[in-house]
């Protein structure tokens, strides 16, 4: 019955083995961090615009492919504009955007969630009854709202990205205060005569880290890819800023003869918020996270 | 001697939000008290009964539907910014042990600092000292002052909960369940504890428990407690001896062995 | 998500959710109204080449573009609950019109998906905290877990590429016969097979862990009992509510799915009206979408209260 | 009372018996070298502080340790003979089905947190049937065993039967609870701290009503608490633990007469309430 895992022998030995195992978070940071690297890098690595037209290499494959060349490692578009000068040009677009809309949004959604969870009472319920709208209502169809609103300049995104996130902050920082609340450690202070300013600054948000380390973590793909979908549906960044979203939904048309035209930005994306998912998912079981929310 | 602690006619009803209806709930259904000065007293009570909503009455966490309360010449209800300040530096808390009664990212001093720093009891250079001499004072060495509190035994975190109530210098110290969490041996020592600094601190205590065997060792007047109401009130020792009321009667009745001493 | 609170029973429950879907389409009504009114006067669109300022006023007045904005409102309202949503600023179509026709493909694809996905989804995670060990089943999740990852129009192009274009087995456009139906559905289908299996998972996990685990074993009942009884009837109550949120993400996918493999369904429309700034046809989407989440919600409301006696029966 | 020794059929014989978990960082110990009887319908109490190894003991004979489809890992080393009429069944490194068969007709368990032992989604009468699930008699004799049952430990009726766990109190939970283990008259009751939630009111009348069930089936138990109140009012026979180890062994009137072991000294004297005699002064500097 109980002798399903005798451990008692070559025990340390795996552990040996465990200690030096490079873990998972690791190695997805600086895969990512590589990712972003290329981007940032952009102008060094490559020295062709991502706008420029060249209609003499129209649909070029990658190079590992007949026809290709290194001039063109990732191949053109349909417009022979090369693929891996877009690509890095894409990923700064996208990580930019959606790093802002992540801010803004983590800004007004932890800020909320802290005070509904703090203050609670009427506050709570009202500031909560706002958040269930904004998760009710499809997000998607808000965001193209917004957009014909306000239009597809860049900073619109960004403010419109930022206005749908909030929510789930909001109600996730929310459960966590009120599971610290529930803690001894809060009211002791506030026993000892802390004002909440201070019981906020100096108990609650030190607890909160882990949980939000985890938080945006996990959510920084969706953000990423609310760009990336807009942008696909061509309702997104508007050329000829380079897009990893339009770049796909452009290429769509192209399936079939040049499939590395919506192939390689996917295959950038999907790296992107594989990364961050595993990042996420490795955080929230080292830091033992728990989310409910 | 003038009563430190006075509520009367206090009554405290729960109910949920606006859009989550629950039952009202009444914690408390009409409670006065007189504590003086320099007094021992202990509330029993069964789960339910309200106990612990009285002692946060008196703390000012919980505001009375109805009734008035005066705790160390303050109505913890109405106080100006100063007077709030100075009210909760008169009046602390013990907790029942647990981890959670201490932010786990302070180290133990850190913990205990707090409430020297918000009243300023001391100069921030005389702190570490201040520490020292907190623990000491409930038998722990100055160390723990750099220890995390998941580090430390249930019994030595209940003293640094007790330091940390008494950091302000407090007259009155309620304490809630503080040794129902903790082994026997353990119960014995901070009972003992307790005394010694009710005396050496001159404290008005109320001690909080469900346990009779505790209180009848930490108190010396007792106010039994039943569904929010008390139902006896007197010495500890007469109480014990002779109870009044049938609920109190069946209390001790049902304490588990009682031909044990006779054993012994 | 239905919050665990202390709630007055039954009644309470129901009635204090309906309470909040009633306001939510109201809010939505109001965000819907103000997107129109601040997106400009339609004479913008409708006349591009500009009017005199007599004429604009006529205009105006004759919409009653000139009342205070709260009767501006309330003849909104009005209207909609009259029937009358309006008409495409740039076809004159009747909007309800324009949705009749192409809801059918829209709400055929989304509930085959969210079926599919509910079938695979469940047992897979159910199955992958039974067996930590099994290889099978933790490839599988694995293999699940990248749809977390992967957006619908990469899913959607993927498969087309495979299916369509390499194997040519399946088309990979329009809605013409079942086979056609094949990849949306996968494609809608795969990110929530993710979610609810990744739920699922947790849920489970979560269950295995209770002391009631303990309680019935020490009946002696079978694992397979043990499985079934107490740990998958337990995790299914978290897991409704998963569900629910995740119809709304459906909906954002059907979005994806129809211009991806050009369906004729809703989806095609809303992209259209943003890109013509045709807001009586989006705010018709924003109603009517807001409405299928409203009552799905409600209605995942009350399978909560079948599947958690704690809240059909107050505390 | 009688030296059970000689007069009594033996149920349970535990030899040498270890007990360790895996845990974060290393390897718990938590039962060393414990050996015990039990005989037919008396009661056995095993007192101990927390940690002292009592719980996982009793764990131990039904390999509780691991429920199905958990990870936990756990060690159980010695020897664990459970006797029934016709033969000796060994516990420890027994298979599935020989375990499954000994939870199911001859030893029962209840917990200490009847709330979280409760499945919260199913009908208290369903899983008190539940346990039954196997023997093979038709369903309504099952369900007439099930209503008797709940009667006998005072939740007769449908509305009883009928409740889910959350609206039961915590003494009536227990109650469920005593009622789910008695109902296939198992011969040997482990009770793993069942009072030590309740109220002390609540307390009194679950352990009497544990004494009426155990005398009414002639069942032994095993009973863990903390309390030594408790064990004097329901054992017989009493193993104080420390640390892993008993300490001490015997009849209940024998041990806290006359406490041969230095811990049991220090248990019976720090008991807190009236009689306890208060040391000068706690170590202080």
């Amino acid at each position: 019955m109980s002798h399903s895992s005798p451990f008692s022998g070559n025990s340390s030995f795996w552990k040996y083995f465990q200690g030096i195992k490079p873990d998972r978070v690791w190695v997805c940071s600086v895969l990512l961090l590589g990712i972003v690297l290329l981007g940032l890098l952009a102008p060094v690595i490559t020295h062709i615009e991502p706008t420029t037209v060249n209609l003499l290499a129209r649909s070029k494959p990658p190079v590992w492919y007949e026809g290709g060349s290194w001039y063109y490692p990732l191949g053109t578009d349909n417009l022979g504009r090369d693929m891996l000068s877009r690509c890095l040009y894409g990923i700064r677009t996208s990580f930019g955007i959606a790093t802002l809309g992540l801010i803004f949004s983590a800004i007004l959604g932890v800020s909320i969630g802290i005070i509904a969870g703090l203050v609670g009472g009427y506050a709570d319920e009202l500031l909560m009854f706002i958040t269930d709208v904004f998760i009710t209502i499809p997000n998607l169809l808000l965001l193209l709202a917004g957009i014909v609103l306000l239009g597809t300049e860049i900073w619109v995104l960004i403010v419109m990205i930022g206005l749908i996130r909030w929510e789930a902050y909001a109600r996730i920082v929310r459960g966590q205060v009120m599971a610290l609340r529930e803690l001894g450690f809060i009211e002791a202070s506030h026993v000892l005569g802390a004002s909440r300013l201070r019981i906020a600054v100096a108990h609650v948000l030190p607890n909160l880290i882990s949980p939000l380390t985890v938080i945006l973590t996990l959510s920084f793909p969706s953000v990423l890819l609310m760009e990336a979908g807009l942008s696909f549906l061509g309702v997104g960044v508007q050329p000829p800023t380079p897009s990893l979203g339009r770049m796909i939904g452009s290429g769509r048309d192209y399936l079939l003869d040049a499939w590395w035209m919506s192939g390689m930005p996917s295959i950038v994306i999907v790296s992107i918020t594989l990364l961050f998912q595993l990042i996420g998912d490795g955080l929230r079981d080292k830091l033992d996270v728990r989310l409910d929310g | 001697m003038k009563s430190i602690v006075e509520l009367s006619d206090v009554k405290v009803s729960y109910s949920g939000g606006l859009l989550h209806r629950a039952p009202k709930v009444d914690a408390l259904r009409g409670v006065s008290i007189r504590i003086n000065r320099g007094e021992r007293h202990g509330l029993v009570g069964e789960s339910g009964s309200g106990k612990s909503t009285l002692g946060r009455v008196i703390l000012g966490l919980v505001r009375p539907s109805h009734g008035s309360v005066s705790v160390a010449g303050f109505n913890p209800f109405s106080l100006s910014r100063s007077e709030k300040l100075e009210f909760r530096r008169r009046v602390q808390l013990v907790f029942q042990d647990s981890v959670a009664a201490f932010n786990p990212r302070l180290t133990i001093g850190k913990s205990l600092g707090e409430g020297l720093k918000i009243h300023n009891i001391c100069k921030s250079s005389q702190r570490p000292d201040r520490i020292a001499m907190l623990l000491e004072a409930v038998g722990l060495p100055q160390e723990f002052s750099d220890r995390f509190p998941h580090q430390v035994s249930g019994g030595q975190r209940q003293r640094v909960n007790i330091a940390r109530a008494l950091s302000v210098e407090p007259d009155v110290l309620i304490a809630d369940e503080p040794v129902s969490a903790l082994d026997v041996s353990i119960q014995a020592e901070v009972l003992d504890l307790f005394e010694d600094l009710q005396q050496e601190f001159n404290l008005t205590t109320l001690f909080i428990s469900h346990d009779l065997n505790v209180i009848h060792e930490a108190s010396d007047y007792l106010w039994v407690l039943k569904n929010g109401e008390i139902v006896e009130k007197g010495g500890t020792k007469q109480i014990f001896s002779g109870p009044e009321h049938e609920y109190t009667n069946l209390l001790l009745a049902s304490l588990p062995g009682q031909g044990l001493e006779t054993v012994c | 998500m239905a919050r665990l609170a202390v709630s007055g029973g039954i009644v309470g429950f129901i009635s204090g959710r309906i309470v909040r879907a009633i306001l939510t389409m109201f809010v939505v009504l109001l965000i819907s109204f103000v997107v129109g009114r601040l997106s400009g006067t339609p004479f913008e669109i409708m006349f591009p080449d500009g009017l005199t300022v007599d004429h604009q006023i006529a205009l105006e007045k004759k919409f009653k573009l000139d009342l205070p904005m709260h009767e501006q409102f309330k003849l909104y309202v009005t209207q909609i609950f009259k029937g009358d949503f309006g008409r495409s600023l740039h076809t004159g179509e009747k909007v309800w019109a324009m949705y009749a026709l192409r809801m059918p493909a829209t709400l055929a694809v989304g509930s085959l998906a969210l079926l599919v996905a509910i079938i695979i989804g469940l047992p897979l995670g159910a199955l992958s905290a039974l067996y930590r060990k099994n290889v099978g089943v933790t490839g599988a999740l694995l293999l699940v877990f990248l749809g977390y990852a992967v957006p619908h129009f990469v899913i959607g192009i993927g498969l087309i590429l495979l299916f369509g274009y390499v194997l040519q087995i399946l088309p990979t456009t329009s809605l013409d016969t079942w086979r056609h139906f094949v990849l949306p559905t996968i494609t809608l289908a795969i990110p929530m097979i993710a979610v609810l299996a990744r739920f699922m998972r947790a849920a489970m996990l979560d269950a295995i862990g209770q002391d009631y685990v303990s309680t019935a074993t020490s009946k002696g009942l079978t694992d397979a009992d043990i499985a079934k009884n107490h740990i998958f009837r337990n995790a299914l109550v978290p897991i409704i509510s998963v569900v629910g949120l995740e119809i709304a993400g459906l909906l954002n996918g059907t979005i994806f799915v129809e211009t991806v493999f050009s369906l004729p369904g809703v989806g095609r429309i809303l992209i259209g009206a943003v890109e013509q700034r045709d807001y009586p046809v989006l705010q018709f989407g924003l109603i009517a979408y807001s409405l299928i989440v409203v009552t799905v919600n409600l209605i995942v409301d009350l399978l909560y209260v079948v599947a958690d006696p704690r809240i059909r029966l107050g505390k | 009372m009688a030296d059970p020794n000689t007069k009594r059929r033996l149920l349970l014989s535990a030899r040498d018996v270890n007990v360790s978990f895996e845990v974060a960082n290393g390897i718990v110990e938590a039962v060393r070298d414990l050996s015990l009887e039990i005989f037919a319908g008396e009661t056995l109490a095993l007192v101990g502080e927390s940690g002292s190894g009592k719980s996982a003991f009793a764990k131990s004979i039904l390999d509780m340790h691991q429920p199905p489809f958990t990870r936990r890992r756990c060690v159980i080393q010695g020897e664990i003979e459970y006797h029934r009429a016709s033969d000796v069944l060994q516990l420890v490194g027994a298979d599935g089905k020989t375990m499954r068969a000994v939870r199911e007709k001859e030893i029962g368990m209840i917990f200490q947190d009847a709330m979280s032992s409760l499945n919260p989604v199913i009908r208290l009468g369903k899983q008190v049937y539940e346990a039954l699930s196997y023997v093979p008699i038709e369903p309504s004799k099952r369900w007439l065993q099930v209503s008797e049952i709940l009667n006998e430990v005072g939740l007769g009726g449908t509305r009883y039967s009928r409740a889910f766990p959350h609206q039961l109190s915590g003494g009536q939970r227990q109650r469920a609870m005593i009622a789910i283990a008695a109902v296939r008259c198992p011969s040997l009751l482990i009770a793993d701290e069942p009072t030590t939630a309740l109220d002390v009111t609540v307390q009194a009348q679950i352990l009497s009503l544990l004494k009426r069930v155990q005398a009414s089936s002639n069942m032994s138990m095993l009973f863990i608490t903390h309390d030594l109140g408790v064990v004097y009012d329901v054992a017989e026979r009493v193993a104080v633990m420390c640390a892993g180890r008993i300490v001490e062994l015997g009849n209940v009137s024998q041990v806290f007469g006359d406490p041969q072991n230095a811990y049991t000294r220090t248990l019976l004297e720090n008991r807190p309430g009236p009689t306890r005699k208060r040391k000068a002064k706690v170590a202080r500097a």
